[in-house]
Parts: C-alpha cells; structure tokens; sequence
C-alpha cells in the first residue's frame, strides 16, 4: 500500500500543533488532550512504519517524490532506511512521553508549549526522512525556531543568553553547509541526495565540502571545542525542552556524519578522521572530568550526554582507522551499528535523567545538588528509578547504556589498543560522576525540611518513567530486533565509505 | 614679454585674494575678496582667449553668486568675534596637507609634462572669428541636450531655494479647497441603532 | 529438557527477587523470605542435582545458547550456558552459601525496615552470580561480572542514611569499574582476535592468538596472549580485591553482616579466581602472565594478613583475612594449580561463611558493638556461636585434618614445585603468610572469646546465646568447614575432577607431580608433619596465645617500640590516602581546571562571547569617526584624495 | 614666455588653498561654500588653458555648463544655510555636529 506514511508523519503533529494553537490557552485541558491525541497518532502511525520495513534491503523504503522546486532540480523527495527509521520511533516515543511530562508542569500558555514541541516533532520527523539535501536543510533549519522558543519563553533565568547562544551556534555551523550543498548543487546539477552520493569530487572539493558538514554536524553531536551551548541550553530550558533537545537533536549531528559526511566525501573523512576520533577521545576524558565537578543536576547530565556522544562519532569514524590498521573491512559495521545503537540508547537514558531532575526541579525549583539529600528517604520509587537510570548512564550491562559503548569499544580495539582504552575510560568517568550525582542526591540522610516535605512521584510521572525504564530494559536484555533493522544500511554505508570518488 | 609681467601680475593678485577668502576675519571681506579672486581670473581668461567666459565668469559669478552671498552674510549678521579662535590650532596640519597637493601637482605639471609635449609657447591661435562665435556654433548643434539639462537644473535649483526657505506663516483661515473636495461620507455621517421606545 | 532445567537455576532467583523487590509489601516480610529461600532453596536443589549429574561417568559438559542477543557483522552474542564440573562446583558453592545466608538473615535482619528489601537483593545477588557462573560467553560472563558489582553496591549502601555507608558503596563501585575496565579491554583484545565472544571458539583460536605480537609502546611489542590475560586479570583483580584494588574489601564492611559472609567472603570476590581458571587454555599460554598473577597474589596474601594483627574491628580481621586468602589462592593459579585454587576457594568459602556468620552472632549479642576491645570472655555467654567459630579458626589456620589444611598445604607444596617467574618470592610470602594467618585469627579468638571480660555492664547483662535462626546456619557450616576438605581431596585435586573445564599445559602441571606420591588423606596428614607450614601455624598459635592471654600489655609495648611500623600498618599502606588524596582528588581537581579554564575562559570567554565582545569594541571604535563636524569629513576626503593622486603618480603613468 | 605649466601650476595652488580653506575654517559654512567655489574657479581654470592649448574649443563648453552648476549648487547651498540659521541660531560648524554617530 502506498499510502503516503512519511508526509503523514511528517505533517501530522505540524498540522496538529498548529490546531492545539488555534485551541489556546483559555480552553488548556482541551489543547492539552489534542495535543496528547496527535501525538499518540503520531507514535501509532510509527507501527505500519516498523512492520512494513523490509529489514532485508537496503535502499530508501516508504519512497514518495513531488516536484518542489523544478528549478532547482530539487524535490520533495521523502525516504526512510535503517538509518533513520530508529530514530523516527526514538522522536514520536519521546515526544508522546514529554507532553505527558508537562502536563500539569507547564501553566505560562501551554497551547503554545505543546504546539512548539508536535510541530518540532514534526519538522524533526522531516528532517530523518529527507532525501533530498535540500528538503533536508529547509527542515535541519527550521527545526531549530520551536526550540529556541521553548528555551526562549518557558525557560529558566538566563533563557535569553543561552538561547540566543544556541541558535547562534547551530545556525553557524549549518550556513558552511549550505554553502556546500549549493556548490554541489552547481556540480551535480541536482540536489537529491542519491546524485550526491554517485557525485565525482576532487579531494581538495571533498575535503572542503568535508569540513563544512563537519562544521554544520560538529556543533549539532555536540564535539569538545564547539560544545559550550548544551550546557547553557539544557540549564535554561524547560523539562521537555531538556528532554527533546537531548533525546533527539543532538542525534542530528550524528545522523548527518552518516547521511551526509561519509558517503558524499569519503576520501576527506579518510584523511581527517583522525580529527574527528581525537575529539571523541578528548570529549570522553575531557568532558567526563568537567562533568565530576558540577554543582548543577541539569549541568551534570548535559555534560555527560556530551562525553556518551563522543562515543558516536568514534563508532562512526572507527571504520577509516579500523581498515587502514588491520586491512580487513570486519569490525566497521561494528563501529557504525555501535554509533546508532549508542544513539537510541543515549536519547533513552538521558532523556529519562533529565526528567527524573524535572520531577525534582518542580517539587523544590532548584536543581542544585546541594539543596538535596537523602531523596528516597521520602520518595523511595523515585530513588529507585533514578538509580536505575544512573546505572543506565553509566553504562551497566542489561541496560541500553552498555550495548553501544561496548560495540564501540569492541571496534575501537580493532583500531588500536590506546582507542579502546581511552575510549574504555567511560565505564571508571561515567560511574564516577554519575554515581556521585547519586550519592550526594538520593542517598544519604534528610538533608533538609526541604527534602523532607517532598512526596513521591505521582501517577503521571510514574507512567513516564516506568515506560522509559521498561524501554531501557528492553534494549539492554535484547538488542537484536533494533541492529537487524540497521544492519542493510550500514552494510551499505560501509560499502560506500570504502570507495574512492577522487 | 608684456604678456608674462600680466600673466605674473594677474597670478599674484589673484593667489592673494584666494589666502585671503581662507584667512579674513570677516566673512565680507572674505566675500570681497573672493569677488576680486573672480576678476583677475576673468583677465587670465582674457588672455587666454576666452573672452565670452570671461565676460560671463564676471556676469554670473560677481553679478549674482557673490551678491547672493553677501545677501545671505548680512540677513545671518554673524559675529565676527569669535571667528578666528579655532584657526591656529590646525594650521600646521592643513597648511602641510595643502603643500603636498601643491607638492604633487607641481610634480606632475613640471617633472613629468602630463605626457603630453607641450610646447612651451601657446600656438597660433587657429580658429578664426571670435570665441563667442565658436562657442556658440558648437553649443547649440553638438551639445543641445546637455544645454537643456544644464536650464533644468538651475530651475531645480531655484525651486529648491524656495522650497527650502519658504515659511507659511500657520493659523490663517484660507480655506483648503483639495481638501474640501476629499472628504468622505464616513468623516460626516455616523449610523446609530437605537431600540425603539417600549410601549407600557 | 535440561536447557529449562539450567534455565530455571538462575530464574528462580530471580523471580524470587522481583516478588520480594516490587511486592514487597504486598507479600510482606514473612513472604518476602519464604518466597526468596523458596527460590534459592530450589536454584541449590537444581545445582545438586546438576552436580550429581556431572559426576556420573561419560557425563558430557552442556554447552548451548540460549537466545541470541545481538548479530552485527559477523559477530554474534549470545546468552547461554556452559555446565562442566566447574560450574557445577561452583553453582553448589553459590546456592548453598546463599541459601545459609538467607536463612540467617532472618535472623540478624529480624527488627530492619528494608527487611523486603534486603531479601530482594541478596536473591537478586544470587541470580547474577549464577548468570556469571553458568556463562558460556564473555558478554554474559560481563553482565554477571558488572550486575554483581551493582548488587554488591546496593546491599553495601543497604543503610543508606549512613555517610559511611554510601561513601563505602560508591568506593567499592568505583574500583570495581576500574577493574572491569581492564576487564572489558581483554574481552574486546579477545573479540578482535578470534572475532567472536563464544568460549569454545576462543579457546580453540587460542594458540592462533599467541602467535600475534602487539606493540603498545613502540619498540618492544608484546606477546598477544600475554596482553589479553593480563587485561583480563586486572578485571579479576578488581573483583577479587588483589593489591592495588583491594581496597574496597574493608570499607564494604559498612554493609549488614550477612552480604559481609555471602558477598564479601563466599562468592562474589571468588568470581575474579572462577574467571581466571575458567580462563586457563588462555593463561596457559602466557608465562608472564602467570608471573604476574602469582607476584600480586603472592604480595596481596602476605601484606594483607599483617594489617589483620592490628586491626581492632572484629568484620574488618575477618576482611583482611579473607583478603589473604584471595592472595592465596591467586598464587595457586599463577602456579597453575587451578584445580588448588579452586578446591581452596571452595573449602574457603564454608569457613570465612562461618566466621562473618560467627562474628555477626557476636555484633548481635552485643549490640551491634563491633570493637574487639570491648569484648572478652564470651565463650560462656556464647557457646555454640564460640565453639562453630573455633572449629572455621581451625580451618582457616590449616590446622591438619580440617579442610583448610587439605587445600593450603596442597596449594603451598604446588607453589614450592612451580617454576613459573616469581615463584621464589611467592613460596616465602605463603609460608610466612601461614603464621600471620594463625596469629590474627587467633587473636580474634582470644580477644573476644577468652580473657578478661571488657565490656560494660549494661551489655553483659543482655548477653544471651542467639536464636535457632542464627546458630542453624551457623552448624550448618561448621560441617562442611572440617569434613569437606577429608572428602574431596582426593578426587579434587588429584582425580582429574576438572580435566574437562580446565586444561594445563603439561609443563606446568604440579599438582600431578604431588599427586603422584600422594596414597590418601592420611598419609597426605603424616607427610604434612614432614614439612614447615603445619609448625608455622602452631607457633602462630602459641604466640597469638601468649601475646593476649598470657602477657595482654606486651602487645602495647610492641607496638610502642615498633612505632614506624605500625604506623605503616595503622595507615593500611596509606592506599586509602593515596586513592582519595591523588587519585580522586586529582581527578576533580583537573575536572575544575579543564571546566573553569578549558570551557569557561578558553571556549566561552574568548572564542564565544570574546568575539560578541571584540564586535562591540570594533563598533565603538568605528563610531568615534563619526564625530558630526563637517571638516572631519571634509579632511578625511581630502585624505584620501592625496592618497589617490599618489598612487596614481606612482603607479599608474 | 606663459607656457600651459604656468596656468596648470596657478590652478593647481588655487586648489590647494581652497582646499586648506575647507578644514582650515572652523568657524563658518559661508567660507566653506566660498572655498567650494573657488575649487570650482581653480578647474575651470584647467579646463580653458587646457582646451587653449590644444585648440580645442570643447574644453571651454565644458567650463560653461561648471558654472551653470556651480551658480545652482552656491544658491541650494545658501538655502540650506538659511534653513539651518532659523533652526540652530547659529552656523558655527562646531556646533552643527548632531549628526555624530
């Protein structure tokens, strides 16, 4: 059948977003139970999505074309494949999951609240199954306005610097890729995404197109030097916003290193991948230790989903090192399906560590470790979800946490001892600033009346993290039906990162 | 040899009245000046057998221009005062800034002959008949267009003279007539609906 | 058939776990316990059953999957079973520990609110040390490896209201990590080499892999092999609390007493010596590391026993001594002795039980009072809790006939025949190491059972034997801890009980050199008298007697002379210091500076505002020029008009 | 003997004076506007011994049509400067800097 299943998902919670906002905030309940309802939609419409994927192929599945812009040979080309199909459910879960978070969280115009995120839904949605560079760079764009006005409007104190910081950021990083996607456009005469991949470069061309989707993709992960905005932007913004921004955005970055970097401009990620595994390294170790010392709950997971990022873009660019180490092409597959798994798990975990500090956050407005101590004293099924989670971040074996470290890793040996170890360093980094969070928050004695009045989770946050927490379960006991459903793909994608275009 | 002790006379006079439009204290004299700066121009001109240009240099420029000014000097009446204070302290400056457009053009004039070769003395005089006449023979048949571009703009500029400095004085009861005849039915007419009266 | 039957040992476990863990008040505390001894009860009554079933002549070790957990390029993990006599042995071990312990804690967690809690755990506990027993791969055999950790961390931080507690559970975690990273770099060493985690397939590329070298630091590569034991050790080491990561043992006695006997003592810190003979077609394969193996078990036995002599809390002697014994039998496994070590871990197992159980019988009399020098005397109050801890003394000092003295003295004499690098200093470690054992733990004995009584009134009055709940357990184990040893010597360590899971390279093989003139468990006692550790251990003896019975102020008096010494000792080597003052210290130390300099002034300061702030300033600048007075403009026109002209002169003619 | 150096030189120096006249004056925009036509006198004056010399009569048209500007660009100057007078009572150019940045 080929209904079109990806506009519908794409346009969908966009159409619906705009219908809770025309609702408003005089009748909130109602926007709130629409918004609710387009985005179960949402998820459920992911159902046909999975069951009607053909793990066995690789190509672009759920395929629809329209002219958009016949002048500039560009049109709306939608796709979707292993690579992007995990991270389309991983968006419709999470956004199901943080509109119920807010529900009674969000009073300052939650029509708006709710529109802002189905209509980033949406637009994130488009950007995962764009196969047409340009389609994709209208959505990579436009995906960032809803998030800069959530950050923006339901933020925190110093919402206007770091959502300004934000932007900023993100939009300098993608303008050196629109540069480069023009003049490919001008060299190949199209912008789908297909003629890009077969488009011949020279190495100078690659590695300058190389270096500007490293720009654009770079800040998005977010790697070491160009990663100062998350903290801010976590730190300000609001439980849902923390939750979509590290669940789903920083994927992007990673998703355009496959969908972009590798296969257009192979020879350059060649030559510089050496670049792009020092920064993961460096993001590991460097970033592992500023996390030990944070004072701030939301500080302290931004800084350590930036340290687990690291681990993507190692996987992803292992593979260079891997061949030229070993000659032999085993262990990249590894490294990528390593990458995307670590991905999935990343937007799980982190997602759930940042509502576990929303529960608190709305209970007694500071996210300060100090002002906590002895939580489960008086909320003891909070405490065990976030031990839970922390485990999970940390990387324990049966959570989703471990699968993609350890892939990695696995594939880092291949590479070189020193990868592996430096690499390996997470498991003693990761335990330690997490486990400290841990100690000095949950565990411990009633720190203070503060903490004492507080009362255990409720019903809906209850539902939250216990579906999260099956989630994270789930993907740590059996990993198997999520690498299946990527396994083509990144056959596929290794194939042509192998191949030369000079 | 006549014409070099006039050309040296002329030159003189005439770099005097120009330092002394730059240097007078009072902006009349400078005014003056600036007037006699015209005339020994005119008299170079002469010699140079423009005559018509000459004529008209005088006529235009001392006639109207510089009345004009001195007009506009006395309605303003400044003071004189304290017109000289701030001179001196960028004297050095511009007096070297000056030397070395001198510098240069002395350099380009003399050193390097504009690479033209000219011959130091002027040659004979070719065209026959008076400079009025061949002006005029070549104003009126190469150059109409620009003529008539050069009347509009004087009567661009007479206009924006007005323009500029005419006052209306306000609060006079002249009626507007454009505006009369501009109104609409709205600004007069307003429509009001009033329920009509209970009966007991 | 038998899949479900192996799948069931570690599942009832675990479903006790989960009933005890979410239901717990539904079920309440006597269905918490019922249903977790239920589930153990049943998880021992299966690894019996499997035992017996391994010991039947022709019985074939099972090996099979049972699901796949992941395929990605040509790598497949899986979670399966491998049941060979090892595991079997093992599996008894666990289960019957456990379930002893389970019915203790009934007992000693008789008034404790987390009652549920408890139970959950330690059944929980049970399930993963099973699922790292019972692995047929590495990937299951690191899930065990990291969920005993979890759940050591837990039960450890059980009280979690005390600081030290959760300080104690966060250290033990944390080094427990950085043993498993060595760990996780072996498996990854392994999955590179023979391209996949199953143990058969491993062990059958084994010798493919010693023949690769691996430069580390360029220059002088590495044997492979050598590389991937090592690794792999370090995560023992971690484990099983070897030198430099031993450190989490005494503080994990902030934990309830009885996770002291069942993780601390009995099965989780066996894992590391499990993994290492499980490992052997590896280690066999690497002489340097078996040196390195025997070399730190040698320095973790002998080190660790004289921090026993001055320590004054009664768990942290009974710690430090099982401390020792790991050293101990880690030099068995350097030797290549796996069958010694094994068999050492097994009759050690029994008696440190006994011993926790003992010493947390007497925390209990006395009111959770754990300072030996507030003991003394209490052999009458305490008779059977008295006799059972004796008769583990006993055993632990090797005292001929018991079962520790079957496992230490074969492990000695495999030590004295090994001539694998660093066995000379390994043999004077464990024979010095036998008198240091005797002595501590006679110590202990004296100080708390015999002499003067210490304690105060208030305590002695209340002081009464402790219940059925206790002692049970208690007897329980006391049989095993003598008996054991006389029975399974023979087929243990001489019999070729493990040839099919463990296999020794010919060369290193010295228990077959003992057991050639070995004719039976009485002539193995006789010949004992022949050689030094037996005398050792009495004169251990003699002296503990001497020095805190006889003559209690000569001990005041030592430690005065001694002072450097024992301050040396007091200060356990000052590995604790060094952790927390260098390494942790270090490490937030360096986080500061990478956060305040790295991110704040370096990338934030300068390269993100700083250039928000240099357009400002080039803003500022750039409006001073327009100043509003006509003859700026006028000269910055005449300026530029010079300029042009002198270009034009130079230039352009 | 007048060569055309000597003419050239003369409106060359009347230029520079103008020139140091402009930002010479601090004072007034009256001088400045006179300065500005003097400029102008100073080219025409190239332009007549220029088309003198190479007998050309084009040059002197040229001249004619400066002027014409020159007369309308003096008188809008004056205006402006009456303007200026009614509003800032004053035409003392360091007062005139509203403009500034």
């Amino acid at each position: 059948m080929n209904l079109p299943l990806l506009s519908f998902l794409t346009w969908l919670p966009i159409l619906g977003g705009i219908a809770v906002m025309l609702v408003g905030d005089r009748r909130a309940s109602a926007a709130r139970w629409l918004a609710l309802g387009v985005a179960i939609a949402a998820f459920l419409a992911c159902i046909p999505l999975y069951s009607g994927f053909d793990v066995t192929s690789a190509a672009l599945q759920f395929p629809e074309r329209m002219a958009w812009i016949p002048s500039l040979h560009s049109d709306y080309h939608l796709g979707v494949d292993g690579i992007s199909l995990p991270l389309i459910l991983l968006t419709t879960f999470s956004t199901v999951l943080v509109i119920i978070a807010g529900w009674t969280v969000i009073e300052k115009r939650p029509s708006q609240y709710y529109a802002a995120f189905l209509i980033m839904e949406g637009l994130m949605i488009g950007v995962f199954s764009a196969a047409d560079a340009l389609l994709f760079y209208v959505f990579w764009e436009a995906m960032l306005i809803p998030m800069f006005l959530i950050i923006g409007v339901w933020g925190g104190a110093r919402r206007i610097y770091a959502t300004i910081k934000f932007f900023l950021y993100t939009f300098l990083g993608s303008v050196f890729m629109l540069a480069a996607l023009i003049y490919m456009y001008l060299k190949s005469g199209s912008y789908d995404l297909a003629a890009l991949y077969a488009l011949p470069l020279s190495s100078a061309e690659q590695t300058a197109i190389f270096l500007a989707f490293f720009a654009a993709f770079a800040v998005k992960v977010p790697m070491v030097p160009v990663h100062t905005w998350l903290p801010d932007a976590h730190v300000e913004a609001p439980t849902g916003g923390s939750v979509i921004l590290a669940a789903i955005m920083l994927k992007m970055g990673g998703y355009g290193f496959l969908r972009f970097s590798l296969p257009i401009t192979p020879d350059a990620a060649h030559d510089l991948d050496m670049l792009v595994i020092g920064l993961s390294l460096g993001a590991v170790v460097y970033i592992g230790l500023i996390a030990l010392v944070q004072t701030d709950m939301k500080k302290l997971i931004a800084y350590s989903s930036i340290a687990h990022m690291g681990f993507v873009t190692l996987g992803a660019f292992i593979g260079y090192e891997i061949v030229s180490a070993t000659g032999s092409h085993d262990g990249v597959v590894l490294g990528l399906s390593g990458a995307m798994v670590q991905m999935i798990s990343h937007g799980l975990v982190s997602g759930a560590l940042f509502l576990c500090v929303g529960v608190l956050y709305d209970r007694l407005h500071t996210r300060d470790i100090g002002a906590y101590g002895g939580v489960i004293n008086t909320m003891p099924v909070f405490g065990a979800f976030m031990v839970l989670f922390a485990m999970a971040n940390s990387g324990l074996p049966g959570t989703s946490g471990f699968v993609g470290e350890f892939m990695v890793v696995l594939a880092a040996f291949k590479a070189n001892f020193w990868y592996a170890f430096l690499a390996a360093t997470t498991l003693i980094l990761g335990a330690a600033y997490t486990l400290w969070l841990v100690k000095r928050v949950i565990f411990g004695a009633v720190a203070n009346e503060g903490v004492a009045s507080l009362k255990d989770l409720n019903g809906r946050e209850f539902l939250v993290l216990g579906v999260l927490a099956v989630a994270v379960l789930a993907m740590g006991l059996y990993p198997k039906p999520l690498t299946d459903v990527m396994e083509p793909s990144l056959r596929h994608l290794a194939q042509l990162m192998s191949v030369s275009k000079l | 040899m006549l014409t070099t002790i006039l050309f040296y006379v002329f030159a003189t006079v005439l770099v005097g009245s120009a330092i002394g439009v730059v240097l007078a204290r009072n902006p009349v004299h400078a005014a003056l000046f600036l007037v006699l700066a015209f005339f020994e121009s005119a008299a170079l001109w002469l010699m140079l057998e423009a005559e018509f240009l000459g004529i008209v240099l005088v006529l235009v420029y001392v006639g109207a221009v510089m009345v004009l000014f001195l007009f506009v000097i006395m309605m303003l009446d400044i003071n004189i005062s304290q017109m000289r204070s701030g001179l001196t302290r960028y004297a050095p400056l511009g007096g070297l800034v000056a030397a070395v457009m001198v510098g240069e053009i002395f350099y380009v004039v003399w050193m390097r002959h504009l690479g033209i070769n000219l011959a130091l003395e002027a040659p004979p005089m070719s065209v026959p008949g008076s400079n009025t006449h061949a002006l005029g023979a070549v104003l009126y048949t190469d150059y109409m267009l620009p003529f008539q571009l050069a009347a509009v703009v004087l009567l661009i500029a007479i206009v924006a003279a007005i323009a500029l400095t005419m006052r209306r004085r306000t609060g006079h009861k002249m009626q507007d007539v454009s505006a009369q005849v501009a109104v609409r039915r709205e600004d007069r007419l307003r429509i009001v609906k009033v329920d009509s009266e209970k009966y007991q | 058939m038998m899949q479900n039957v192996y799948l069931a040992i570690p599942l009832a476990p675990l479903i006790a776990a989960i009933l005890a863990g979410l239901f717990g008040r539904v079920i309440g505390r006597t269905g918490a316990h019922t249903v977790t001894i239920l589930g153990v009860a049943v998880a021992f009554g299966l690894s019996v059953w499997t035992l017996l079933g391994q010991l039947e002549p022709g019985a074939v070790p099972y090996n099979a999957s049972v699901y796949t957990w992941l395929v990605t390029d040509g790598l497949r993990m899986e979670v399966g079973f491998l049941i060979d006599h090892l595991t079997a042995l093992m599996m008894c071990v666990v289960t019957f520990v456990s379930l002893m312990v389970h019915i203790y804690t009934i007992g000693y967690m008789h008034d404790d609110p987390g009652y549920q809690r408890f139970f959950s755990y330690i059944s929980l506990f049970t399930f993963a040390m099973l699922m790292l027993v019972m692995s047929n791969n590495f990937l299951q055999l690191f899930f065990g490896w990291e969920a005993v950790g979890v759940v050591s961390y837990l039960l450890i931080g059980f009280w979690f209201t005390r600081p030290t507690a959760i300080f104690a559970n966060m250290k033990a975690f944390l080094v427990n990590r950085v043993g498993d990273f060595g760990f996780l770099l072996g498996i990854a060493a392994i999955a590179h080499y023979t391209g996949s985690l199953d143990y058969a397939t491993v062990f059958r590329a084994a010798p493919s892999i010693a023949q690769h070298t691996m430069s580390l630091f360029e220059g002088q590569p590495w044997n492979a092999m050598t590389v991937v034991c090592i690794c792999l050790f370090i995560g023992a080491m971690g484990k099983s609390a070897q030198v430099p990561l031993h450190v989490w043992l005494p503080d994990s006695m902030e934990g309830p007493t009885p996770i002291s006997a069942l993780i601390h003592a009995a099965t989780m810190v066996t894992a590391g010596i499990f993994m290492v003979a499980r490992m052997s077609p590896l280690f066999e394969l690497s002489d340097a590391a078996l040196g390195f193996v025997m070399v730190i078990g040698a320095t973790t036995a002998l080190f660790m026993g004289f921090l026993g002599i001055v320590n004054n809390d009664i768990k942290r002697v009974v710690a430090y001594s099982t401390l020792s014994q790991l050293g101990y039998m880690t030099v068995a496994l350097g030797a290549s002795a796996y069958a010694a070590g094994i068999f050492h871990l097994m009759t050690h197992a029994f008696f440190k039980a006994l011993l926790f159980l003992g010493a947390g019988s007497v925390i209990i009399a006395m009111h959770h009072e754990q300072d030996m020098r507030r003991m003394g005397g209490l052999r009458k109050y305490l008779p059977i809790t008295y006799w059972t801890s004796l008769l583990g003394a006993l055993a632990l000092i090797g005292f001929p006939g018991f079962s520790g003295f079957f496992s230490k003295d074969a492990l000695i004499e495999s030590v004295a025949l090994s001539h694998a690098p660093g066995a000379g200093y390994a043999l004077f470690c464990v024979t010095a190491g036998v008198f240091i054992t005797a002595l501590y733990t006679f110590r202990m004995i004296f100080m708390t059972f015999h002499g003067e009584e210490r304690m105060d009134a208030h305590t002695r009055e209340h002081l009464h034997e402790s219940p059925w709940v206790v002692t049970v357990p208690l007897i329980l184990l006391a049989i095993p801890s003598v008996v054991i040893g006389w029975f399974t010597v023979g087929p243990v360590l001489f019999g070729g009980y493990f040839d099919g899971a463990i296999v020794v390279n010919p060369a290193h093989d010295v228990l077959r050199e003992i057991g050639r003139e070995y004719e039976g468990q009485g002539g193995f006692i006789l010949n004992a008298f022949r050689s030094l550790p037996v005398y050792l251990a009495l004169a251990g003896v003699a002296s503990a007697w001497l020095l805190y019975l006889k003559f209690p102020h000569v001990p005041a008096s030592i430690r005065a002379k001694l002072g450097p010494v024992y301050r040396v000792l007091d200060n356990k080597y000052w590995f604790d210091w060094f952790n927390e003052n260098v390494l942790a210290a270090g490490a937030r130390g360096l986080g500061r500076i990478f956060w305040r300099v790295g991110d704040e002034m370096i990338i934030d300061g300068a390269l993100v505002n700083g250039s928000a702030r240099s357009v400002g300033w080039l803003a500022a600048v750039t409006r001073h020029m327009q100043s509003g007075y006509l003859y700026h403009y006028a000269f910055a026109m005449i300026i530029g008009l010079a300029a042009m002209l002198a270009w034009l002169l130079t230039h352009a003619a | 003997m007048i060569g055309l150096p000597h003419f050239l030189m003369l409106a060359g120096v009347l230029f520079s004076i103008a020139v140091a006249g402009i930002f010479l004056n601090r004072k007034n925009v009256i001088v400045l506007l006179m300065c500005i036509e003097l400029m102008l006198l100073a080219v025409n004056f190239n332009f007549i011994a220029f088309s003198r010399w190479l007998g050309d009569i084009h040059g002197q048209v040229f001249v004619f049509f400066i002027l014409t500007v020159a007369a309308a660009e003096s008188a809008i100057g004056l205006a402006i400067l009456v303007v200026l007078f009614r509003e800032k009572k004053s035409i003392n150019v360091e007062n005139l800097d509203t403009m500034r940045g």
